[in-house]
């Protein structure tokens, strides 16, 4: 009981020091990352309370003759599409689908390509080269028309979208996660992991994953901002979203008809594209910043 | 060297079948049938069975591979469904839009992001850096197609100075070719300017530094071929990328290049078509990364020696 | 007493150097003095963190920009002050009155260009004589030969030869323009002790025959004992003790940090069971302690070295800064004289 | 009677190695790391190697520990041959068996407390099962390396080298090991804390009754610290013999070249002549046979290259590989 | 022509830049220079400028002749006799004899007959009489066969095809023009064939298609004068083109329909079968704003799956204007009173989605639940064949002959894609088939035509016009229902 008492209180006394903490102290300091947090945050926020912004039932999708192609004004702050459909509504309630869709792709590909490149990185041997020949395949086919290509085989609709942006990006990160676990395995510590007689997998999850983890969240950040883009491109061009669902790049699409006389159309979901992404890769190289080991003091 | 290079090649041979077996399989997947495609949807049924085991379509998946792949070595990769000619002959005609593009979009790239990359690096927090990398963070930001339109919407609707669309003057490749250049410029200018100042903390930047040798020196002679080597490879990745078809932009410039040929073929299920596109893709992005692996090895005496050796 | 005036090369004066990052300012060197003359060779020993590269650094003005700056005191080289000198100056002195040798020859050599073009360059910035180039070539060579490096070998690239012999492409090119002064930064602690040595021969070898100057620094008591005239043993930024050889390594009198250097390493002629070593480490130099920076670890602390700066006690050639020393000792050493 | 029994035991090597090779594959070539070494270290005596720069001296010690897979030969334990162990037999092994490295920076997980460095073979043998049998293992530990409590939830970054290498000595300690292999753990360090750490470790062989390999290429540490000493050149052991013996008597070429560089901090040396070594290490990779020194060697003879040499015993317990010398 | 003239005379229209040729913009490239092989409007609004046809269609829809000169009916034998105009001139020089129209005719029955079937199934034989004359055996009578005729069968040169990559890369055919060069990056290249046999001689001595897939683009290029004829620009620069004093605008009905389609097979959709059902949803739909948002007006509402200029097509097929009280009031007679759910409309990107979007707005006003999902085109007609949907906005190109509606309406048309299986219109559709007398034919086609309305097995929506934006100065001088504005029907004004 006191002996248990003793272990708390030195853990108390001696309270670890969070290194998450230790990194966001060192972003905290770059402004520039500071900017796009807080733009992201407006981001998340807007597409958190879109509904108390605008009805989603009544401004973004219910359509008005009487309101085509109205420039933006006080009663439509970004004006109506062609539907007569409110513009501002449908931003907001776009950057929900924007948004998740670079979350969820960017979340699923890192984790199936960061399972694969940590056990290709960690054994290396006849099943690292199995898996990477097969990713040289995968990466030999743009990644764009592989996604076009699922899509076109599986139907378009905002699930297949995202089922074809991950595939596309299996191989990215499998070699990126790979990379640097190789550069972690060759680490001394890994070594005196095995030399304690840790198990396989709870080196990988202990010992290999938090030190290449660095360099995987910036490039998964990074890669947030990517596959917005890569979203926005596919709907661009007809593939994924639904109508009358409103989705950035698909709003892009379809304004693009009406682009000469009312570029705010194709100004503004152009612009929120750009924001989003614009942040979110200031994010991420404050975080690389921010987690570099040199720039330590 | 050589035996480098013919191993490099050989090493396309498991990846090119690996890349056919993928295609064929998604292909196969692909909903319709390319007769109903040809023959329109008012075309009798007959006919439409007739064409397809024409075109081998009730084939099953490993008939097919297989066939392809007796064909491919015979140098036969099929007719174009869609057409109905050979489909390297498609590809060869679109190939040099792309090329062109490509090229002079590479080139662009190389042009704005190195030597402002450098600038920023060696003025590193001085204000032409801050510029030079905000305005690097927001084009690497913009989304390519819609700055395509942009500039379309006020090069060439408002100011009516560079056509919109097709191809043939040199004016045609403006508008694409700087669409294409800036955010890629954007992040190169990043990159050099990371990669300048990596090696700008190297011991041997300072032992030129106790040399004697000026600032200029330094940059042009000691740091930048050491800077460049990433640089290098990120845009060869990048012209290996647009050869494969700057797709969005093909389709707002309406620029029929290669990746409007395998969207189109892609849709029609032109299999022939677009297994012939994605293999010459693989051959070309293979092809020109051991071009950048020979640049490397040009410049750096430590890979050269690897190879030779 | 051999610090006449005319002999003298280098002087250093109260120098302070600190380095500024993000977060804090590290005090590197405090207000440092030394002195060198022509053809003599002075040993700078210390721990690591010590200050020895940034005295170095400092002394060809090659402090990382932005970072390190120096915030006071003088070195006067050849009768003029270096701190004070133009940028274009500086880069006259540097590699044609001053070269400098780095510690690690794996990274001190440009990887893309030829052993030949790096030492060519050195010639070149410094042809003052305007000699033609195949007159430098020749240089080239003989100074690869000087080396013992085959020149045949010239236009191999750095990653192509063994630690041993990049040092000494270093060294060649660091020997090229026939400068004064040689400042050598740790040079041999990459390389093994059999390449140790004949790299450490041929740096003594080549500066008796060229007639240089040297400031060898290094932590290792042995380089020091074989090759240098006088030593200078730095600790947190400060000089604690100085002298001649003899002073430091056969003087009965010591800084109590000199002694635990010497009690530290295992000596091969004397068996000893155990290592009397200096307790504790390194203060932190963001917040180096008051009074004699050594308090904390030193044996002998009294209650006046954590209150007050000790004074400089010098007995003829040889200077400790040391609270356990009193000036009556150092008078009683003069009148003996 | 007591006495006499004591001594039995501890003339029984701990550790042996029968011709033990280690080949890494390169691509230019067959890679000779470690060629054929015959060692044995009795129980509670420390053998030190020495040898330049990539002679294969961690090799060495890293396939004893069977952290690298080996080519050919034994290791003995206690008289078994570990090789046959499987997974589980060699996780229990590795109880017996610890490792220092040579980089303290290399070798603590930067994203690990103190604790959880120290604690984590205790966790993976699963050797204490309540957390706080654990947490008083480590206090003991620590204290018994000479750290202090407070740098429990530190992260090693955050600590000098010489607190790090404590916590890599306090790691190999946690499981009371009987062998330790101590690749250069203090070549990274200042003189100094250096001092420190020969004499921890130095006290902990005396307290603990511990087994070392010290591998080094000081030789001033070497002899300090070992009982024997064996001379490495290109993977194989050109000379071993009890330290003093080595130091007062050297016999190959090469160790006595190797001793003769040190510098030797005092004033005395110094007007002696040096003999100074010319030339480089021999190439690891497929090496030709007989002596690999010979390149270098000033007494070379062409009979030198004639065969594969053997270590001969030379005077008692004074081994030598040479053909002129031995 | 409804160019207005209002004084400028051509020549001072900056945008025109050579009045020996135009630039006519293709919106894709071409899917293949052969006419036989071909399934593309746009393909062959550019290719038909090369080809010529067999027979012509006049206005009015009667046939008359063009290669053929003169034909007749032989009963007994179940064929056609024609008799070929002499000196017809293909563009390589040589002449056209009766051999090259039996060529023209086997190639169909037999290399392209998956492409051509409506016409090659209704043909036995083909036997030549002499140089100048074929006899066409049938296999049974056919009322529509001389109007299939007149727009498929196109003339082949025997020896061309046979020298040549079966078309592949170059055509040899006698229409006005001929082609001077294909690059699928830029476009075709038509010059005029001078020995041109028909009445309307071409004028314009060059055309070049050039391929602007972009709406938008066609526009700006109109605007800058790199393009002097637009048939796809974005409707919603109507506004500007008529604007433009330097642009001109015309257009004309054509054979295009959009419609929304219900599947009707057997059981599959409850709701669906009820006529109360698909009534109200033909009351529910807001032609007027469909027509705005896709078509920017361009349009008329459309009655009825038939084309307004079929024959067959009458305004007594019943009209459902826009009433959502009706529609809701039928809903409940239907006993759908609070509506019901269903899966999804499903469509193709382009105008077709617009119309389904709002049809997803109306329908939600009568309480039927849906979505909207965009496919493929492959993905588009497959479901549509097997089935496997519940509406589908659709559009069609139909010819003027009421069989061509059949082909949609009747369960043993090619296009049965609805599953409307009515006992009384199959019947009556076999009857039109073979009816010769076109009186009595028009009044079979148009009782189908009024059955279909009544019944609501469509939701027709919309009958599109053909537009084109022209650079001022171009004149039109007529069209062709079917193909729109050919290149021999335009001229610059003096
Ligand atoms: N670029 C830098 N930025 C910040 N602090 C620095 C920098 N370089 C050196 N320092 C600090 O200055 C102090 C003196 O460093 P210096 O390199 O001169 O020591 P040293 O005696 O040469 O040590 P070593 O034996 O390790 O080479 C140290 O505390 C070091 O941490
Ligand atoms: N994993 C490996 N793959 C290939 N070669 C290796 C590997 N590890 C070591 N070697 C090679 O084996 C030889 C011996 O290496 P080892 O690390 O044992 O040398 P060492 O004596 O410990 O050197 P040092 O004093 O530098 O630590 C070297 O030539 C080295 O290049
Ligand atoms: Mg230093
Ligand atoms: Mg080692």
């Amino acid at each position: 009981m006191t002996q248990e008492a003793n272990a708390v209180a030195i853990e108390k006394k001696y309270a670890k020091k969070s290194q998450i903490k230790e990194i966001w102290r060192r972003m905290k300091k770059n402004k520039l990352a500071m900017i796009g947090l807080a733009i992201f945050c407006i981001l998340v926020a807007m597409s958190l309370s879109a509904d108390l912004i605008a009805d989603y039932q009544e401004s973004a999708i219910k359509q008005n003759g009487s309101l085509r192609l109205q420039p933006p004004s006080w009663e439509h702050y970004f004006g109506t599409d062609q539907y007569g459909r409110d513009l501002l509504a449908r931003m907001v309630h776009g950057s929900r689908v924007s948004l998740s869709i670079g979350f969820f792709t960017t979340g699923i590909s890192l984790l199936i390509g960061g399972i694969l490149g940590a056990m290709t990185g960690y054994y290396g041997g006849i099943f690292d080269e199995i898996v990477m020949r097969l990713m040289d395949i995968l990466l030999s086919i743009p990644s764009i028309l592989l996604a076009i290509a699922i899509v076109s085989a599986m139907g378009p609709s905002l699930l297949n979208l995202l089922i074809a942006i991950t595939i596309s990006q299996i191989p990215g990160f499998t070699r990126i996660v790979r990379s640097t676990v190789l550069t972690v395995v060759g680490e001394d510590y890994i070594e005196a992991a095995r030399a304690c007689g840790s198990k396989d997998f709870r080196i990988i999850t202990n010992d290999v994953l938090p030190n290449a983890i660095g360099p995987i969240i910036v490039q998964g950040t990074m890669s947030v901002a990517k596959m917005i883009l890569l979203a926005a491109g596919l709907s661009f061009i007809g593939l994924g979203i639904q109508p009358p669902q409103p989705e950035w790049g698909y709003m892009l699409s379809e304004a693009r008809e009406y682009m000469r006389d009312y570029p705010y159309l194709v100004v503004i979901p152009g612009i929120a594209i750009a924001i989003s992404v614009f942040s979110i890769n200031l994010i991420g190289d404050g975080l690389r910043d921010a987690l570099d080991p040199r720039l330590k003091n | 060297m050589y035996r480098y290079v013919i191993k490099r090649l050989l090493l396309l041979i498991p990846i090119l079948l690996g890349v056919i077996f993928i295609i064929l399989f998604i292909m196969s997947f692909t909903p319709g049938d390319p007769a109903s495609l040809l023959l329109g949807q008012d075309a009798p049924e007959e006919a439409i069975v007739q064409l397809n085991t024409e075109f081998g379509y009730y084939d099953p998946l490993p008939v097919k591979y297989v066939k392809y792949i007796f064909n491919a070595l015979h140098g036969d990769f099929g007719l174009s469904y869609r057409t109905q000619k050979p489909v390297f002959g498609e590809i060869i005609k679109r190939f040099p839009v792309t090329l062109e593009l490509a090229f002079c979009s590479v080139i662009l790239t190389a042009l704005m992001g190195i030597p402002l990359g450098i600038i920023s690096a060696v003025k590193k927090y001085k204000p032409i850096d801050m510029i030079c990398t905000s305005c690097a963070m927001v084009f690497a930001s913009l989304p390519r197609f819609w700055l395509g339109l942009l500039l379309i919407l006020f090069f060439s609707v408002k100011l009516k100075l560079f056509p919109s669309n097709g191809v043939g003057s040199w004016r045609h490749f403006v508008l694409p070719v700087f669409t294409l250049a800036a955010p890629t410029a954007a992040n190169i200018l990043r990159l050099t300017r990371s990669t300048m100042l990596e090696t700008i903390r190297q011991d041997y930047v300072r032992t030129a530094r106790a040399k004697g040798a000026s600032e200029r020196r330094i940059i042009f002679k000691h740091e930048l071929k050491n800077a460049l080597l990433p640089v290098i490879t990120a845009l060869g990745v990048e012209f290996g990328m647009l050869l494969g078809g700057a797709i969005l932009i093909e389709t707002v410039f309406s620029m029929s290049g290669i990746s409007t040929l395998m969207i189109t073929s892609i849709r029609m299920k032109d299999t022939p078509q677009v297994t012939a596109s994605i293999i010459f893709f693989a051959v070309l992005v293979c092809i020109t990364m051991l071009i950048v692996d020979m640049i490397y090895a040009f410049i750096d005496p430590r890979i050269r020696s690897k190879y030779i050796k | 007493m051999d610090n006449k005036i005319e002999n003298r090369l280098l002087e250093i004066r109260n120098l302070k150097v600190i380095y500024k990052t993000d977060s804090d300012t590290v005090c590197a060197v405090n207000g440092i003095d030394l002195a060198l003359d022509k053809e003599q060779t002075l040993g700078i020993v210390g721990e690591t963190g010590a200050g020895k590269t940034t005295t170095a650094l400092s002394i060809l003005r090659l402090l990382p920009q932005d970072i390190g700056e120096i915030t006071e005191g003088q070195i006067i080289f050849e009768g003029k002050d270096l701190i004070s000198a133009k940028e274009s100056d500086m880069r006259k002195v540097r590699g044609e009155k001053i070269s400098m040798i780095f510690q690690d020859p794996m990274t001190s050599l440009n990887p893309v260009l030829t052993v030949e073009q790096q030492l060519y360059e050195a010639l070149e910035l410094h042809n003052t004589q305007n000699k033609s180039k195949s007159q430098l070539e020749a240089r080239v060579d003989e100074m690869l030969e000087l080396v013992g490096i085959p020149k045949n070998r010239k236009r191999e690239y750095p990653h192509q030869f063994s630690g041993g012999m990049k040092q000494r492409v270093v060294i060649a090119i660091a020997l090229a323009c026939s400068p004064v002064l040689v400042i050598a930064d740790e040079p041999t602690t990459a390389l093994d002790v059999t390449i140790q040595a004949q790299v450490l021969a041929m740096m003594t070898e080549l500066k008796n025959k060229l007639g240089m100057s040297m400031i060898l620094i290094t932590h290792d008591l042995g380089i020091v004992a074989q090759t240098c005239d006088k030593v200078a043993v730095m600790y947190a930024g400060e000089i604690v003790e100085s002298g001649l050889i003899e002073d430091i390594f056969e003087s009965e009198k010591h800084h109590p940090y000199t002694v635990g250097l010497f009690g530290s390493i295992p000596n091969l002629e004397i068996e000893t069971d155990r290592l009397s070593p200096i307790d504790g480490l390194m203060p932190d130099p963001t917040n180096l302690p008051f009074g004699c920076k050594f308090h904390p670890r030193c044996p002998k602390a009294m209650k006046i070295c954590s209150r007050r700066t000790p004074p400089k006690i010098t007995y003829g050639t040889h200077n400790i800064v040391c609270h356990a020393f009193t000036r009556e000792d150092e008078t009683n050493e003069k009148r003996r004289r | 009677m007591k006495q006499m029994k004591k001594d039995d035991d501890n003339r029984k090597p701990l550790i042996e190695t029968v011709n033990l090779k280690k080949y890494f594959n390169t691509p230019f070539g067959l890679l000779h790391a470690v060629d054929d070494i015959n060692l044995s270290i009795d129980k509670g005596k420390t053998l030190g190697v020495v040898g330049e720069s990539g002679c294969g001296k961690s090799t060495l010690g890293r396939t004893i520990l069977r952290l690298l897979p080996l080519t050919d030969g034994q290791v003995l334990f206690d008289g078994e041959n570990i090789l046959g162990y499987d997974k589980e037999k060699m996780r229990l092994m590795r109880q017996k068996m610890q490792m220092i490295f040579q980089d303290p920076y290399a070798s603590l997980n930067p994203r690990k407390t103190v604790f959880q460095i120290i604690a984590e073979p205790l966790i993976v043998n699963r050797i204490y099962g309540s957390r706080n049998e654990i947490n008083d293992r480590v206090l003991f530990l620590m204290e018994t390396v000479g750290l202090a409590e407070r740098f429990i939830n530190s992260y090693s970054h955050e600590l000098d080298g010489g607190r790090r290498q404590r916590i890599g000595i306090a790691r190999a300690l946690s499981m009371s090991p009987q062998f330790i292999v101590c690749d250069e753990p203090v070549s990274a360090l200042d003189v100094s804390i250096q001092a420190q750490i020969l004499n921890l470790l130095m006290d902990l062989q005396e307290r603990l009754g511990l087994t070392y390999m010290f591998i080094t290429h000081d030789l001033a540490v070497v002899k300090h610290i070992s009982d024997e000493i064996a001379v490495l050149y290109v993977g194989q052991c050109v000379e071993k013999a009890p330290s003093k013996e080595l130091f007062r008597n050297p016999i190959h070429p090469y160790t006595k070249i190797l001793l003769s560089s040190i510098p030797v901090p005092s004033l005395k040396s110094r007007i002696s002549e040096r003999e100074i070594i010319r030339g480089e290490v021999t190439d690891p990779i497929n090496p030709k046979p007989g002596c690999r020194f010979a390149p270098r060697c000033k007494f070379f003879k062409p009979e030198c290259l004639s065969e594969d040499l053997s270590l001969n015993e030379v005077k008692p317990n004074h081994y030598v590989m040479c053909k002129l010398f031995g | 022509n409804e160019t207005p003239s209002n004084g400028t005379s051509g020549n001072e229209n900056p945008l025109i830049k050579d009045t020996g040729q135009v630039v006519i913009s293709l919106a894709t490239e071409l899917q293949t220079l052969n006419t036989f092989a071909m399934q593309n409007i746009v393909t062959n609004e550019c290719i038909s400028n090369i080809y010529d046809t067999f027979l012509n269609v006049a206005d009015d829809g009667t046939i008359i002749p063009n290669v053929a000169e003169s034909w007749e009916w032989i009963e007994d034998e179940n064929k056609y006799r024609f008799k070929i105009k002499k000196g017809i001139k293909f563009h390589d020089g040589s002449e056209l004899k009766a051999s090259d129209a039996a060529f023209t005719f086997n190639l169909m029955m037999t290399e392209y007959k998956a492409y051509q079937a409506a016409t090659a199934n209704q043909i036995k034989e083909v036997k030549l009489v002499d140089d100048y004359t074929v006899d066409v055996y049938l296999n049974n009578p056919s009322a529509n066969f001389l109007y299939l005729c007149a727009i498929n069968v196109k003339m082949y040169s025997e020896k061309a095809y046979n020298e040549t990559d079966k078309y592949k890369d170059t055509v040899i055919s006698c229409g006005p023009y001929k082609l001077v060069s294909y690059d699928p990056t830029i476009g075709v290249e038509l010059e005029a064939f001078e020995d041109y046999h028909g009445d309307i001689k071409p004028k314009i001595k060059k055309a070049v298609f050039k391929i602007i897939p972009d709406a938008n683009t066609q526009v700006v290029a109109l605007e800058t004068g790199e393009l002097n004829l637009s048939r796809n620009f974005a409707m919603i620069a109507l506004k500007n083109i008529k604007e433009n004093p330097n642009l001109d605008f015309y257009s004309h009905p054509c054979g295009l329909v959009n419609f929304i389609q219900f599947n009707q097979r057997d059981n599959t959709i409850e709701p669906l079968k009820n006529k109360k059902v698909r009534q109200a949803i033909n009351y529910c739909f807001d032609k007027d704003f469909m027509i705005q948002v896709a078509e920017e007006g361009m349009a008329v509402p459309a009655r009825s799956v038939a084309n307004q200029g079929m024959f067959g097509y009458s305004e007594r097929i019943p009209y459902y204007e826009y009433n959502v009280e009706k529609a809701k009031e039928l809903m409940k007679e239907a006993g759908y009173e609070n509506g019901f759910k269903f899966d999804a409309i499903i469509t193709r990107d382009g105008k077709d989605k617009k119309i389904a979007e709002i049809a997803l707005e109306n329908l939600k006003a009568i309480g039927i639940e849906t979505t909207v999902q965009v496919v493929e085109n492959n993905a588009f007609i497959d479901d549509l064949k097997t089935g496997n949907f519940v509406m589908a906005s659709s559009h069609l190109n139909l010819n003027s002959d009421g069989d061509n509606a059949m082909d949609v309406i009747s369960i043993t048309g090619s296009v049965p894609f609805s599953g409307i299986n009515d006992e009384w219109i199959e019947e009556q559709n076999k009857l039109q088939k073979i009816e010769l007398d076109s009186k009595k034919r028009f009044d079979i086609l148009e009782s189908i035509l009024v059955r279909t309305g009544e019944e609501a097995y469509f939701a027709p929506i919309y009958y599109p016009k053909k537009s084109y934006a022209i650079t001022k100065g171009l004149n039109i001088t007529g069209y062709d229902k079917f193909v729109g504005v050919q290149l021999k029907y335009l001229e610059w004004a003096e």
